[in-house]
């Protein structure tokens, strides 16, 4: 394997075409691969093996933290340290306490999940081997990529060229690695 | 191999990319802008003379400026929740609106937030309602309405904001391939973040956008309820109902789509985009409108019905609201917002541009009465006679008004011009469904 | 903060910012010679740069004192930045501590009667007016006059320098002007000169008027006031043959019949007055008082009487020759009015305990028969006096239409007017203006460059009552001294002492004075006048009864047949500004009238029924023309008022009254006659054109719901029902400060409103804002009608902030801008406060107030020099309310822990409270059980407004007492 | 297809994005910093007075005890500053004649005014009473710091409304015997209070931490 390259990269029109080459691809013994479509592919990624069950837990755990930091700022302040008479109503009036608790728990819940996304997706990554290669801007449009990664135990150019030529691809090019 | 096949979305994306936008828009926008300029100027001014500029008094301490706030946020929440529950039901309309519904309701949020702030004797000084160690260590009144509102608009502006954004990105990715020239692709490329588009982000992507989309849902409904607990947890016998909330979610709900179906029609008629708002997609959401305005009256009779079983104040109260100084507000508002939408029962109506703009029009203007005639109608019939008074709004009032729906409009233009108006992932995944199925 | 002259000051400051030590006191030395400086002091100290060219020496004096003040001055309103400097004592005070207020007695004059007050001086600053305990005609109440003469103190309309033909002049070319002037008259034993000056009582004013008689022989002396009592006194003429004054006793009274007039707002005894009415109703043991007010138009005494009977003016003589007929005859003409026979009775019934008194608009014949069924009834000596006139006339003391005679003829050389304005208040038949340009010179002694300033040759700057020496005589003859409680604000003369200079005495307000007592009392004086001076009233000194007899060739004239047509005009002092007087005064011009509400101006009110008939409603204009002049007035529908009359109030209409009473309202004077100068005939026409008219009270009616709270006498209403509470009660251990308001009692006088005022720095906004219903009174009165719109029950009821334990307002406050004390008072904290107004929103009683622009700064806005030290002035922006007088909570609390005591009851007392003539409210520690608010609370009567909304309100209110009517 | 960044611009931008958030969060604790700082509460800083007066050689070396210039600080709210006679009563005798006293011999004999510049002015809205906290057991130096040391009279506390507080909050440990008020560099501990008194405290502090007990 050379370290100068990425991968190899090949291109397709159809979606059932890259999801083809994909299986055949982990048929074919190839572990570390790569998938770029213009649109979700689910069912693809759980081919890939992609689990996203963490998000759920982000958002109930930031849901649980940001309750707890209103409430519990919200009882200090009005119970602990500076207990005034509002109304004549009891320092911890919990039923007028929920409303922003709850408003709050989901300002935590949202905020964590969108930047938890963008913390798991490593973005923003402006610069990726994957953009040097001609044509993969339509990767966003209309093309379909498969990529096999070099870091692949079984990778060698040649022979995952040869592999990807036999998918009948639109094109088939090499993915230099980061300069 | 370098064909450009024309891909599907290709026009959607042509529109922020293409060079010159017409005379229309560069028209639309002088007028917006100007209403912005307007808006400064009357901000400006309160915040040098102070509310007494406006028509308020005791007891009318309020006018304009929450009537007009309770409207903003009523649309704002109202295309929140129903973008939230396209999602949530995996609406194919979601394709075609969300993108826009969800632009509209930040825009409408961004609109709203300015009220509450500049409707202050001392508006240099809303931070405090924001719980920070100050040396006097006083903290917020946690109890106070006003306080959930702050952090119910806080969080909504972050949240919503975050969301479009994040559901922008494949779409910038887009933009910044198809871009031609190389400033304009850095400028999407440093939006887009980089995607790649890689199906594993996809579905990471996916997961957490219909995730929080959902989260939106209850913090709406929280919301809309704190702006009516507003009215309804004081003791002016008018605004002292349980029912409130309720009637500010539908009402505002009503409004959200009737601004949603406004802007759509106008977008397919304005770029074109046919291909991507159908005439299913119209129609249904004429329906949806038809459905909500029809959901208001309800809730219009529900109100007079409530205050008929509720203690005689609260009767007096009503009745003054339908037949005493302000009684022309509370029909107009029955008109606008119940009777005028009936039209949505012909197809033709459903289905022709200026039918869907007058209709979506009229919905807002009747809610906007309806909230001048709670706000305003409401407050005149207090306990004590010797205090009622009347209330009339000053220039300076409207113009903030004039001011916030220029912003509005202003913001909506530029939404059009640099961003992709339908989700573009979105269409070419319907499409491949539908190919597949 | 201050304008004007400041602007130099503040430039000095700079200059001065970054010296210290010595090197200030030499810059100081060198800025004495700098140009703008003198222009400075010449701003601030007129007189006394006019004194003479002044020295460096003094110069420097001034300025530095001018620093001094200049830094007090930025003590007051917010001091943001640069901290307000620390001034020392000008030299050690034993026994003073600065920032704690003295208290100085005087009295203060109202159409020439003195009202005793207390004065309150900060810092050598007069900054509150409270009623004299030991007064006859306060017993520590005050009217609203009393309380808004302090903010006249501060006036800065008031005249500061001689005018010749409108000129500005320095004292000494007035002086160098009149001494030949006078020196000639000398000699000519005063030939041609004539004085006009409103009637006196002062003691002093009288002995020196009689020492210039004697210096100037042949000169002619006149009286007017636009305010007489000639009809009252006329019939004393001709009934008892003697020229008295009378004094009631509602004390003693078991039946008060009014024929006109208004007892608790227009008599010189009105705050006694209405203090005994009430000490009556209190007394446990008697039956309630039974009062009857036939009246022309609505008046306070009206609204508290059992039985308001509406009377056309034209009808008075018949309906009291017919009611001295039947207490004579014992037999009622079925003519007469119906509820005759009911007042006849109830006066026969009640014998020498009753009391009937004549309205002074009302004819002498009215008066007469007045005199002669009290003095049937026995009444003299029990329920009323007389005594001798508290304000004679001595000598022949002509009227001002003698003047005008006396001019037209040309026999009057030299004028001179000794206060009043009567260029503005001479009836219309006299165009005093004119006259007195005929006059060779002419000489005004006043307070204000007013119209008769600008008529007269010589305009002389009076000083006010408060700067000067004096005495006054109280309604009963009772005298106290007038002595002045500020260094003057604006240099100028008494009346005393132009008079004293007049008659060649030195210029010596305080020895003129001291004068007339020395030769009262020989010896003993010195401790008798420090006595006095202490007191504020002077022992004993009340007159003493005259025993009048009728004059057996009295007889009743017969009655002249009634006017038919036309529609009947009354003239009547205003409620707000008097006979003109108070034109100038902020808080009296915005404080709503009692019984229209209406602020900001004067209106012709008129009956419903009237109204009706010519198609008018609140706001039209309409032309009345009284013998031959014609005014354009808008009119205001008056339930309860006579039909086919009109009442036109005085005093409003002003040219030259100032910044703030300039072209107000109307001028009644316009066509007010002297033959008739108080109920004329005349007509009136719709004029079509609309008026604004601003009020504070647009809804009169209650709507049917528990707000003012009537129970007949004994009888107390259904207990309250008590209202769970979700929330568990607040503990209040130690005080718990709460307030009782007895309905009862309140006569709607506006006393509290003004005093609250007053004392809480609360800002004037002006005829605009108060139309926009924005006005800042913490305390409003409000007024209400029940019945018959013809003739309607009147209630009163006091609002201030109700300081409710469960507070609504509290709750929705986002910032805890406003919460609760841990002695129960709905604390408002301003400097915390953002403006979200939202807790006005919450407040079912609609008492807070809202900075809506910068009242501070306004053309309205009242000198910070009177400013309440201890009360924080508001920005603009926040929220106000009242406070329960939290700054005397404070400093009386201050005052128990200093001296390791607790508070006593009584100790705290409230504005509104110590204003209050019937002690309507009471305010105190409700934790004590014995407390007289306490006690009150306890009372059957007590409930709390809005009950049934649950806030728990601190102040609580007891139900007015009415007695059905007694048909006979 | 070429990249559009290079991998140095992307690093940039990530970093770029972090400096942001810490900017951000420094920003906000610096600002609790500054708001806290004596400097910005003027501590330590002497302002510019008509006599260069010195508390250190009157109330430190000459043990001059603070009422005979302050006279009025137990029966007031304000602690009075001396007239120009009470500074004559000894530089009639002593530094007779020095220039630096001109403004106060020039004030004795005009009965003007001295213009001190204040030290420990509080906002108008704030209503401070030097007399109740004085006879009861607040001492000068409590607030106003070991003014017996000071050439230039200075700020030692921020008199801040969080610093009333603390105090207002529990008196007791700030207490002192009645004798021990106006001395200097005395070590308060609560001890040597009656418990009576530490318990009227401990109730009163609901009171003492009203809004109302400062503000009207």
């Amino acid at each position: 394997m050379t370290p100068l390259s990425y991968g190899i990269m090949a291109e397709f029109r159809r979606a059932e075409d890259l999801v083809e080459a994909v299986r055949t691809a982990r048929r074919a013994g190839y572990t570390k691969l790569d998938a770029f479509s213009p649109f979700p592919l689910t069912d693809l990624a759980h081919e890939l093996g992609v689990r996203t069950t963490i998000i759920p837990w982000i958002a109930f755990l930031a849901a649980l933290v940001g309750a707890g930091l209103q409430y519990g700022s919200q009882y200090w302040m009005n119970v602990v340290d500076y207990p005034l008479n509002v109304g004549g109503r009891p320092l911890n009036s919990w039923p007028a306490f929920i409303p922003s608790t709850l408003i709050v728990a989901i300002l935590w819940a949202g905020a964590a999940t969108l930047i938890g996304l963008l913390v798991i997706l490593r973005l923003p990554r402006l610069h990726h081997p994957v953009f040097a290669v001609h044509d993969f801007r339509r990767a966003s449009e209309d093309r379909f990529f498969l990529c096999i990664l070099a870091e692949d135990p079984i990778f060698m150019m040649q022979e995952a060229r040869a592999f990807l030529e036999t998918l009948s691809p639109l094109a088939v090019r090499e993915v230099p690695a980061c300069d | 191999m370098s064909s450009e096949a024309i891909a599907i979305t290709t026009p959607v994306a042509e529109v922020p990319l293409s060079r010159r936008f017409g005379r229309v828009w560069w028209f639309a926008l002088v007028v917006s802008g100007a209403l912005v300029l307007l808006l400064g100027y009357t901000l400006v001014s309160v915040t040098i003379l102070g509310v007494g500029i406006w028509g308020v008094n005791i007891p009318f301490v309020w006018g304009f400026d929450l009537i007009n706030y309770a409207w903003w946020i009523g649309i704002a929440n109202g295309a929140s929740l129903f973008a939230a529950i396209l999602v949530l039901r995996r609406h194919d309309l979601r394709t075609a609106v969300n993108r826009f519904a969800e632009g509209v309701a930040f825009f409408a949020v961004i609109c709203a937030g300015i009220f509450p702030i500049f409707h202050l004797g001392r508006p240099w000084l809303f931070y405090w309602t924001f719980p920070y160690p100050a040396t006097y260590e006083v903290w917020p009144q946690f109890r106070s309405t006003l306080t959930w509102d702050f952090w119910a608009i806080s969080t909504h502006a972050i949240v919503t904001s975050l969301l479009w954004y994040v559901g922008l990105i494949p779409d910038l990715a887009t933009l910044r391939d198809r871009a031609r020239r190389k400033s304009v692709q850095r400028i999407y490329g440093v939006f887009a973040l980089g995607w790649r588009g890689s199906v594993r982000h996809w579905a990471y992507h996916q997961r957490a956008y219909r995730l929080v989309a959902i989260l939106v849902l209850p913090l709406i409904l929280i919301m809309q309820s704190t702006v009516a607990f507003e009215f309804a947890v004081t003791l002016v016998p008018d605004w002292h109902e349980t029912r409130q909330p309720l009637h500010f979610v539908a009402t505002g709900l009503a409004q959200g789509l009737s601004i949603v179906l406004l802007v759509a029609v106008l977008l397919r008629s304005g770029l074109r985009l046919g291909r991507y708002i159908d005439e299913e997609d119209i129609d249904l959401l004429g329906k949806l409108v038809l459905t909500s305005a029809i959901v208001s009256g309800y809730l219009f009779l529900d109100e007079v019905i409530a205050a008929l079983l509720a203690e005689r104040m609260a009767q007096e109260a009503m009745l003054n609201r339908m037949t005493g100084d302000y009684a022309g507000l509370y029909w107009t508002a029955i008109v606008y917002s119940v009777l005028i939408p009936q039209l949505l029962w012909f197809k033709a109506a459903r289905n022709s541009t200026i039918a869907g703009v007058f209709v979506g029009l009229s919905i807002g203007v009747g809610i906007w009465f309806d909230r001048f005639s709670i706000i305003v109608g409401g407050l005149q019939t207090d306990h004590l006679p010797s205090i009622s008074r009347t209330y009339q709004p000053t220039l300076a009032e409207t113009g903030l008004f004039l001011g916030t729906i220029g912003l509005f409009a202003a913001l909506l233009l530029l939404f059009v011009r640099f961003l992709p108006v339908v989700s573009m992932f979105e269409t070419r995944h319907d499409e491949h469904l539908e190919k597949s199925s | 903060m201050r304008k004007g002259a400041h602007f130099d000051l503040e430039a000095m400051k700079a200059r001065l910012a970054n010296e210290d030590g010595p090197r200030l006191w030499r810059s100081l030395e060198e800025l004495a010679d700098l140009p703008e400086v003198r222009r400075y002091v010449e701003a601030e100290f007129p007189d006394i740069v006019q004194a003479a060219t002044i020295d460096r020496r003094t110069l420097l004096r001034l300025m530095s004192a001018s620093l001094a003040l200049g830094g007090l001055a930025a003590c007051d309103g917010g001091s943001a930045g640069k901290n307000a400097p620390l001034l020392s004592q000008s030299h050690t005070m034993p026994g003073h501590v600065p920032g704690v207020p003295l208290t100085v007695a005087t009295s203060l004059p109202l159409n020439g009667f003195g009202r005793g007050v207390l004065v309150k001086v900060q810092e050598g600053r007069p900054i509150k007016i409270e009623g004299n305990p030991l007064h006859p005609a306060s017993l520590g109440a005050t009217d609203v006059f009393a309380q808004a003469e302090i903010l006249s103190l501060y006036d800065p309309d008031r005249s500061d320098a001689p005018l010749q033909n409108g000129v500005e002049r320095t004292w000494q070319e007035l002086t160098g002007f009149i001494r030949p002037v006078r020196n000639e008259l000398v000699v000519a034993e005063g030939k041609g000169l004539h004085i006009l000056m409103p009637p006196t009582s002062s003691p002093t004013l009288l002995r020196l008027v009689a020492q210039a008689r004697q210096l100037f022989p042949l000169a002619r002396w006149h009286s007017f006031s636009p305010i007489d009592d000639d009809n009252r006194r006329a019939a004393g003429m001709t009934v008892f043959g003697h020229d008295v004054d009378l004094v009631y006793d509602l004390a003693q009274a078991d039946t008060i019949v009014t024929l006109g007039g208004d007892l608790f707002a227009e008599e010189p005894g009105h705050l006694r007055y209405a203090a005994d009415y009430q000490a009556r109703r209190r007394m446990q043991d008697l039956a309630l008082p039974r009062a009857f007010a036939v009246e022309s138009r609505p008046s306070l005494f009206g609204a508290r009487a059992d039985d308001r009977i509406p009377l056309r003016p034209r009808d008075f003589a018949a309906f009291a020759q017919a009611l001295a007929g039947a207490l004579e005859t014992g037999s009622v003409a079925p003519s007469d009015h119906p509820s005759l026979s009911r007042i006849a009775d109830a006066l026969r019934k009640a014998g020498p305990r009753a009391l009937v008194v004549a309205g002074r608009e009302q004819s002498a014949a009215v008066h007469a028969l007045a005199y002669a069924i009290n003095m049937r009834l026995g009444a003299f000596g029990s329920t009323i006096r007389a005594i001798e006139p508290v304000r004679p006339s001595e000598g022949d003391v002509g009227t001002l239409a003698d003047l005008a005679d006396a001019i037209a003829a040309g026999q009057v050389s030299h004028l001179v007017v000794l206060g009043g304005n009567p260029v503005y208040t001479a009836p219309a038949d006299i165009d005093l203006a004119a006259l007195i340009h005929r006059v060779p010179l002419s000489l005004h002694l006043g307070q204000h460059r007013d119209e008769t300033a600008s008529a007269c040759h010589w305009h002389i700057p009076e000083s006010h009552p408060l700067e000067s020496w004096g005495d006054l005589r109280a309604f009963d003859g009772a005298v106290g001294l007038r002595q002045p409680v500020t260094l003057p604000l604006k240099p100028g003369l008494s009346a005393e002492e132009f008079l004293g200079l007049l008659a060649g005495q030195a210029l010596d307000g305080r020895g003129l004075v001291q004068a007339t007592w020395r030769e009262a009392w020989g010896e003993g004086f010195e401790a008798r006048w420090a006595r006095s001076l202490e007191d504020g009233v002077m022992e004993n000194s009340a007159a003493l009864s005259l025993d009048v007899a009728m004059r057996d060739d009295w007889r009743p004239e017969p009655a002249a047949p009634v006017a038919s047509g036309g529609i009947d005009v009354i003239f009547a002092p205003d409620p707000s500004v008097w006979d003109g007087t108070f034109a100038n005064n902020g808080w009296l011009q915005e404080l709503p009238k009692p019984l229209t509400k209406q602020a900001w101006g004067n209106a012709a009110l008129i009956a419903p029924e009237t109204a009706a008939i010519f198609g008018l409603s609140t706001g039209d204009t309409v032309d009345l023309s009284v013998e031959g002049r014609v005014l354009r007035v808008p009119v205001w529908i008056m339930p309860g008022h006579a039909p086919g009359t009109v009442t036109l109030t005085l005093g409003y209409g002003r040219q030259r009254a100032g910044r703030i009473g300039n072209d107000i309202g109307f001028d009644a004077y316009a066509i007010r006659p002297s033959q008739h100068s108080w109920i004329a005939v005349g007509k009136i026409r719709a004029a079509g054109e609309r008026v604004a008219l601003v009020s504070t009270q647009q809804h009169h009616s209650m709507q049917g719901r528990d707000i003012v709270r009537v129970v007949a006498p004994g009888q107390s209403p259904p207990p309250e029902k008590e209202h769970p509470s979700l929330y568990p009660d607040w503990p209040y251990e130690g005080h718990a400060w709460g307030m009782a308001i007895d309905l009862d009692a309140c006569i709607g006088c506006n006393a509290c409103v003004i005093a609250c005022q007053a004392e809480n720095n609360i800002a004037i906004v002006g005829p605009e804002e108060v139309a926009k219903g924005r006005e800042m009174h913490w305390l409003r009165v409000d007024r209400y009608y029940g019945g018959d719109p013809a003739s309607p029950d009147t209630y009163f009821q006091p609002v201030p902030c109700m300081h409710c334990e469960k507070a609504p307002c509290e709750v929705v406050c986002p910032v805890n801008a406003t919460v609760h004390s841990s002695e129960g008072i709905n604390d408002m904290v301003y400097n915390r406060c953002v403006g979200t107004r939202t807790c006005s929103n919450n407040c079912p009683y609609k008492v807070r107030r809202f900075n809506f622009l910068d009242y501070q700064g306004t053309d309205f806005t009242a000198s910070s020099d009177l400013m309440n030290p201890q009360v924080t002035v508001r920005d603009r922006g926040v929220m106000e309310k009242c406070t329960y007088c939290i700054q005397r909570i404070g400093t009386a609390r201050a005052d128990a822990r200093i001296e390791d005591r607790p508070l006593r009851d009584g100790e705290v007392v409230t504005a509104c409270q110590q204003a209050c003539p019937t002690k309507a409210i009471a305010f105190g520690d409700v934790n004590d059980r014995d407390s007289a608010v306490s006690r009150l609370k306890q009372d059957p009567r007590n409930y709390a407004l809005l009950g049934a909304l649950n806030t728990r309100p601190r102040t609580t209110y007891l139900a007015r007492i009415e007695q059905p009517r007694e048909d006979g | 297809m070429a990249q559009l960044f290079t991998p140095a611009a992307a690093t940039l931008f990530r970093v770029a994005i972090v400096l942001a958030c810490l900017g951000i969060l420094s920003g906000a604790a610096l600002a609790y910093v500054w708001a806290r700082s004596g400097s910005t509460w003027n501590v330590g800083k002497p302002a510019p007075q008509p006599v260069p007066f010195r508390h250190d050689l009157h109330s430190g070396s000459l043990g001059i005890d603070c009422r005979y210039c302050h006279s009025t600080v137990e029966h007031g709210a304000d602690a009075g500053m001396p007239s120009a006679q009470t500074c004559m009563t000894c530089h009639s005798q002593v530094w007779v004649g020095a220039s630096v006293l001109e403004p106060i011999r020039s004030s004795f004999l005009l009965g003007q005014p001295i213009e001190w510049a204040s030290v420990h002015r509080l906002p108008d809205y704030a209503y401070f009473n030097h007399a109740v906290h004085v006879t009861k057991g607040v001492a000068c130096e409590t607030c106003h710091g070991r003014v017996d040391r000071m050439p230039k009279t200075v700020k030692t506390q921020t008199m801040s409304m969080g610093w009333c507080l603390d105090c207002h909050r529990d008196p007791v440990p700030q207490l002192r015997p009645q004798d021990a008020v106006f001395t200097m560099g005395y070590e308060p501990h609560g001890k040597n209070l009656p418990d009576d008194l530490r318990e009227f405290y401990r109730e009163a502090s609901r009171r003492l931490t009203s809004c109302n007990t400062c503000h009207r």
